[in-house]
């Protein structure tokens, strides 16, 4: 039984994914995967471990979840995210989004991961050829309307 | 009062550890407060102090937010995932 | 061997489109999938036939990567759509588009199903309780400047 | 000269046929002259007059497009893919 909502150490599954947002009278799925790059910031990349504050994480992704109902009424939307070590070419995060119509499942989607990158406590450990970095993105604010405000900008909502 | 505070990521290695107990003077204290007491012990973390932000049991919490006898106080710096 | 395009009377396969956009230094993976309804138009849908005029649409599939080639040029596209009878809740289209970072495998997911929607010589039977109908969209003009700029608009680039 | 026409979806089923010859008289003709032949040939296609696409050999084309004998010419309604 897969959830809607995972923080696992497991490989991710995007078919399993996409599956759980079907729906009777749905005629769109959006999927989108986040994998583990080569490199960054000119660096070459060899792994990352990625760490999460796994209660305070899986409620933040349910908020997600929450914010794309309250938008979204017609849409279903799954977010899974892995912890752990990974290798280059690993999926770090799946989101699937199914709706009626496609421009839903689309908005859905890339507001998702925006919010994610915005209010999920996740960090990445990379680790690159002569050292490691822990990447800082964004300080984590889940009521601040200006963040959410740019996630659906981004989301072209 | 004692609470339990958690400290992931950066935080983490700048303090050598992710779970300690902080002890707060009198019966009513802030997440502020928790942080004055950490940053006390580890001075390496008072760079975050803008750039941190922090959870009470779990539930994201502002640094005026009260914590009480027994509560899980997290400080989080800036997130990464996806 | 899969190709980056393909119209054809096989069922579809997400995840082989997706492997199909792998590049090394891709971070980010988009999938649309259209899905049969089960009805469009208050009626109740049985099922549907998808005729096409094959290798005009395999030219027009072939268009619309080179558009988004010189619109995204990291990004790698890969569009197969079904023809012949569906049935309710299967594909009657795939697209995955892989890049460095998410918009572009955002905008060019986006993009092509508006494209291939306006310009692909692909048409939709409609089966229903009491009858059938042909469906028609967009008169197909590839030139039509004003269409590119809408598929453009949609895909929020 | 000849040309080969094809017809698809709805006009396929209007036209009772999806191939079909077509004589244009004289050694020029345009996709225009084509398709005032078959709507001769079959009345029921006319309200397709401004909605229709054409190709000629499986090449998008215009009205204008000349065609030579042996082309195939074909006529596209409103396309619904997706």
């Amino acid at each position: 039984m897969t959830s809607l909502t995972a923080i696992t150490p497991s490989v991710l599954d995007p078919v399993a994914l996409a599956h759980l947002v079907e729906a009777a009278g749905h005629g769109a799925v959006c999927t989108f995967v986040g994998v583990v790059r080569d490199h960054h910031a000119g660096r070459q990349v060899t792994h990352l471990v990625y760490e999460a504050y796994e209660p305070l994480a899986l409620k933040a992704l349910d908020r997600i979840l929450i914010e794309c109902a309250d938008t979204w009424p017609t849409a279903r939307v799954a977010i899974h995210h892995r912890t752990g070590p990974l290798a280059i070419g690993e999926a770090s995060v799946v989101i699937a989004a199914g709706s009626p119509h496609r421009a839903e499942a689309f908005a859905a989607t890339r507001y998702s991961i925006e919010r994610l990158k915005q209010i999920v406590p996740i960090w990445k450990h990379e680790f690159f050829d002569g050292g490691t970095e822990w990447v800082e993105g964004a300080t984590a604010d889940p009521d601040d309307a200006g963040a959410r405000a740019e996630a659906m900008r981004r989301a072209c909502a | 009062m004692r609470v339990t505070v958690r400290l992931f990521a950066r935080l983490r290695e700048l303090a050598g550890r992710g779970d300690l107990d902080c002890e707060c003077p009198g019966d009513a204290a802030t997440v502020a407060d928790v942080w004055q007491q950490l940053v006390a012990r580890y001075p390496a973390l008072a760079p975050y102090e803008r750039a941190v932000s922090c959870a009470v049991n779990a539930e994201y919490a502002r640094r005026t937010s009260p914590v009480a006898d027994g509560d899980e106080v997290a400080f989080l710096p800036p997130v990464s995932g996806g």
